[in-house]
């Protein structure tokens, strides 16, 4: 875990609102895992005055990692409006990381929105891995919709859809995931980034369906290092700080609210 | 020659005036990686309660202009887990352990003080009697001179550990309160606690805390604190322990001037997990760039 | 169709819910270059006493974390030049005006309601009996129930207008103030004035403020303000006013959401001098966005 | 007055922590006049909610004014950091200015430190009107000088002084000023601006020796349009606002404290 600056190497407005930006910073970039975050200060000027956490959207090599954003807020907003080669205060890497455990063969990723930030990393370990995969992305639009930068050789296909239809069939993340479960080979893992409605119904699919499911969870977090418990969450265990116990959990363990 | 920063607060010696606050820097275990915990003044602990609490659900905190509400709850693992693991943890190092304790009767305060003073790692204990997010968690308590001198008079006679006393600064006469548990033996007075906060969301007309109000803290309130600061510390002879907004060795300073005799620093560690060691360091720099041999030297200077 | 913004609180209607904080706009000829004082809901002038008042030595004003201090001290020409001068100015204007008043004994509280009473341009009076920066400039008649109820139902006996009392937030139970002060014939109160703050200048070691203590508003003290406006809208039945760090309009939505049937704007002045303007186009937008035909209809609408 | 976003042209450090802003803004520099004041927001970032006031240095043409400004605090800081071609948001032209009597035939223009921003547009403008001037300037050290740009035809003198003897004489601006009395013709009116030990003693130099003086006076500003009350110095005539009905005061009327 370090506290450092890094260094912003590129940024691009990938889709509308959505942006990437790559991060010089070896301390991170060569012992992040899959489904970790960082947590980032997006404004100097101390008028937010908290840290934003954000997934490692990509692990670039061991000097660089990139982190895939859409603007909500204030704090997503400034970290827009950030400039090449000015650096960001970051703390990490945080957080667990999703775990793929050896005898898996054929794993479906399911992303909702943003949510795919963190499956692109975990797609391109998978296929070092020589672990097969498909991966469902649900969207609002067309323009929402993020490259899933899968190499030529990777052996993924992906699935689209978006709730008006404009790109893929036509419905939620949920609706893609039950319709592929139905075509498709049962996979041995779900592992699923999204809103909380998503993941909920992303649940109770691979309940019915008997599927072992992991999912990486959103709260809002003050220290990001499990101190301020700000952000837990209900498990069959007791309360667990999404920051330190997770972000990633197995979805029948957590209690919905 | 290196300045001083050593200060004792009601009988605990500490390396230099600058403490945690308390539910900001969990146990200190969490902040393990990014500051050396022997280096601190005195380590304040997350309040602990008999038994374990969930706290509050969430949403919990809520970012606001230049400060965040929380509403936490409490929660915490009671104390017998706190002694075998927290407690534990913390032996490693060569640093004061203050805990904090809330209840919901003057029983329960009275029982885990009694509980704590048995074991030597603790060095004194802090009684919140201001949470502002829980309904039974101390505020009542903290809220009027009577109540607040009845809790801290019960602790005080089940210990012979430093006893220090954390006030609210959602009251109207904080110093009546503050002389009040001075009178009752309380051997220091700690303040600020968070101020009774709330936001709503816009969109969808909900609070943005699951628990409604929160608490207020980081650098909006400093003004508040420090006048409260100043206040307290003009009326009382036991030590007083300054907080509220403190991000850097600046923020400090104001808070010595006016009197206070140590500080805590606990927003800003969320920011600058190493926020207290850049505060001591600062201070040190300070002193020696002004040419101050002592801490003390500075401590009530404000020249008013 | 337009969705309606107008409002009546305790008998003055207004165009909208959109006032000036008392002390922030002068008496609104300073910001008549900016905004056309027509457009406003109402215009609340500066603190006015029976006599003159220099108020109180410079440095009167200081920045903290998104907010600031202020010690001005109820400066004015007395209520007779106020009336002359700045209530003659204010006659070409299509606005209510609302005169806050202030003063040392209740005596002079009724003596300054009397003769404001007289004129015709007068819609309301504000009673401020929660000014922090003057001795004997109210606050003391804010700070408990007693003698907010004494000051209230005095000046309640002189006059018919419309009265509201502005209540101060360095109290401990604000909710038992409004409640005293609706018991004896307040028609609204308005809330929250200044916390009281304190910075100190670490190379001087000076206070920042000439008068030591000061009042803190601006974005800051928002989440405060917000907490105690529901609290009081709660509990009582008169419309409350509500202030403390509106900047925008969603800033003052969160204010209607929590029972403001008015919100007032101060700080944001200093800022941005069209800031009223802008907040009362940006209500009628998000009204119209959300199809809500009245301001009424988010009145109080909190999810809680 | 206008309230009005202005577009930097160029920034430069023209001495140590001391810079200069050109800013593109017709609407103030057609009206303005010497002594007058601008109220800046300088960090759009709100981390200070407060607006800054500074002199208009000089007016470069009907299009173009320039600030000069020292950085003491956050607000000046954020505001040497600016970058060139981007906006500021700006209330001016504020305040009453140097007035220049018909009679004034000889004018002698005292500045301490950074009081010499509202002074180079004043000699500017003297110049124009063809009223002869010396210019007295009192600074910390040779550092902290700011080249006052007279035109090469400018009738105008100009001597330093050094806290530290750097340049020119050692002293402050009122040795300067006393020293210059005893050689010199006596001036019809001295202008001064700067700290206010400074200003007092240019005062009481001036009412020993008989000299009309006019005192540009700084306090800490809200509003910066008189509404507030925060700014105010005591006068012979109760208390006025230095922002509008200042900065720029008779010498003599002032009660210092
Ligand atoms: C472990 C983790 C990983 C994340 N990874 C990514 C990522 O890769 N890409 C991405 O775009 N976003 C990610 N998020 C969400 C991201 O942190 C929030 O969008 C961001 O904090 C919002 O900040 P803001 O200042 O723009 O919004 P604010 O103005 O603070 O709030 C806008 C909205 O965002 C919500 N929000 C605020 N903080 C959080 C939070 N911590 N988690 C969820 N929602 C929040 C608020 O409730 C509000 O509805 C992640 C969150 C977590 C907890
Ligand atoms: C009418 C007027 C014209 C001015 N013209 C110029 C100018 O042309 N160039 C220039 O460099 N400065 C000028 N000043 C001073 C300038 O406004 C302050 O230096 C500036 O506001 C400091 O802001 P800060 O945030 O950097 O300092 P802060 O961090 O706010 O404070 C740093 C120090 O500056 C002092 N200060 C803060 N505000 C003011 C103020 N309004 N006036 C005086 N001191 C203040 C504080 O007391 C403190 O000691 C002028 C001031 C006035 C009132
Ligand atoms: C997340 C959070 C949790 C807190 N928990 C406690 C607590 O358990 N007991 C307590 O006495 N104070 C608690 N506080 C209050 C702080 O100790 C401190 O008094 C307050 O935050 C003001 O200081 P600051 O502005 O530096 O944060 C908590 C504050 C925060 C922000
Ligand atoms: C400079 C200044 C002067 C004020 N003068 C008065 C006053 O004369 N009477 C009064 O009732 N309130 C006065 N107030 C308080 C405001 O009316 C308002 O209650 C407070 O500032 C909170 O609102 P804000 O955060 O929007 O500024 C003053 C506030 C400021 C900042
Ligand atoms: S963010 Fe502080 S415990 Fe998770
Ligand atoms: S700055 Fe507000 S009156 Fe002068």
């Amino acid at each position: 875990m370090s506290h450092i600056e890094a260094r912003i190497l590129t940024k691009k407005e990938v889709a509308q609102d959505i942006f990437k930006l790559s991060l010089f910073c070896p301390e991170i970039a060569s012992t992040v895992i899959p489904g970790q975050f960082v947590h980032i200060e997006c404004g100097k000027d101390k008028k937010f005055i908290l840290r934003r956490p954000f997934s490692v959207h990509r692990q670039i090599n061991e000097d660089v990692f990139e982190i895939l954003f859409q603007v909500v807020g204030k704090g997503t907003k400034s970290l827009a409006e950030v400039e090449v080669d000015s650096c960001l205060d970051i703390i990490g890497p945080l957080g667990n990381g999703f775990k793929i455990p050896d005898d898996c063969k054929n794993v479906l990723l399911v992303a909702g929105g943003i949510g795919v930030a963190p499956l692109v990393f975990l797609a391109e370990k998978l296929f070092l891995s020589k672990i097969s995969f498909n991966v469902l992305i649900g969207c609002a639009n067309c323009q929402k919709v993020v490259r899933f930068p899968l190499k030529d050789e990777m052996t993924g296909k992906i699935y689209f859809s978006t709730d008006d239809g404009s790109l893929g069939s036509k419905g939620n993340a949920a609706d893609l995931l039950l319709n592929h479960l139905r075509k498709n080979e049962k996979p041995d893992r779900i592992f699923a980034c999204g809103p909380e409605p998503m993941l909920k119904a992303v649940t109770s699919i691979a309940t019915r369906n008997g599927i072992s499911c992991f999912l990486s969870l959103e709260e809002r977090m003050a220290c990001g290092i499990g101190a301020c418990l700000s952000c837990v969450c209900k498990t069959k265990s007791g309360n667990k700080r999404v920051c330190v116990d997770g972000p990633v959990f197995n979805a029948f363990d957590i209690l919905w609210e | 020659m290196e300045p001083s920063l050593s200060v004792d607060i009601a009988g605990i010696k500490m390396k230099n005036p600058v403490m945690t606050a308390s539910g900001t820097f969990g146990s200190g275990v969490e902040y393990s990686d990014f500051v050396d915990l022997s280096k601190l003044g005195a380590i304040v602990t997350k309040g602990v309660t008999l038994n374990e609490r969930l706290g509050n659900p969430t949403p919990r905190i809520y970012e606001t202009p230049c400060g965040m509400l929380n509403s936490i709850g409490l929660q915490n693992k009671g104390v017998e887990a706190f002694i075998r693991e927290d407690l534990k943890f913390l032996e490693k190092f060569d640093v004061p352990v203050i805990v904090n304790i809330a209840g919901s009767t003057i029983e329960e305060y009275t029982r885990v003080a009694e509980r704590l003073s048995e074991e030597s790692m603790v060095k004194g204990l802090e009684l919140n009697i201001s949470c502002p997010n829980v309904k039974d968690g101390g505020l009542a308590f903290g809220a009027s001179v009577k109540s607040a001198v009845k809790v801290t008079s019960a602790v005080r006679k089940t210990t012979r550990l430093p006893l220090i006393v954390k006030l609210s600064p959602n009251v109207g006469n904080i110093v009546d309160i503050a002389k009040g548990v001075e009178d009752v033996g309380a051997d220091a007075v700690s303040l600020i606690n968070t101020l009774i906060g709330m936001a709503i969301d816009i969109n969808s007309f909900e609070p943005q805390l699951a628990n409604v109000f929160g608490g207020l803290s980081g650098p909006a309130v400093k003004p508040i604190a420090v006048a409260m600061v100043w206040q307290v510390s003009q009326a009382v002879d036991i030590p007083v322990i300054g907080m509220g907004g403190i991000i850097n060795a600046e923020d400090a300073l104001e808070f010595f001037l006016v009197g206070a005799k140590a500080i805590a620093v606990g927003t800003a560690n969320f920011i600058y997990p190493e926020a207290t060691i850049k505060i001591i360091n600062g201070l040190r720099e300070f002193l020696k760039k002004s040419d101050f041999k002592n801490i003390s030297d500075i401590i009530n200077k404000v020249k008013v």
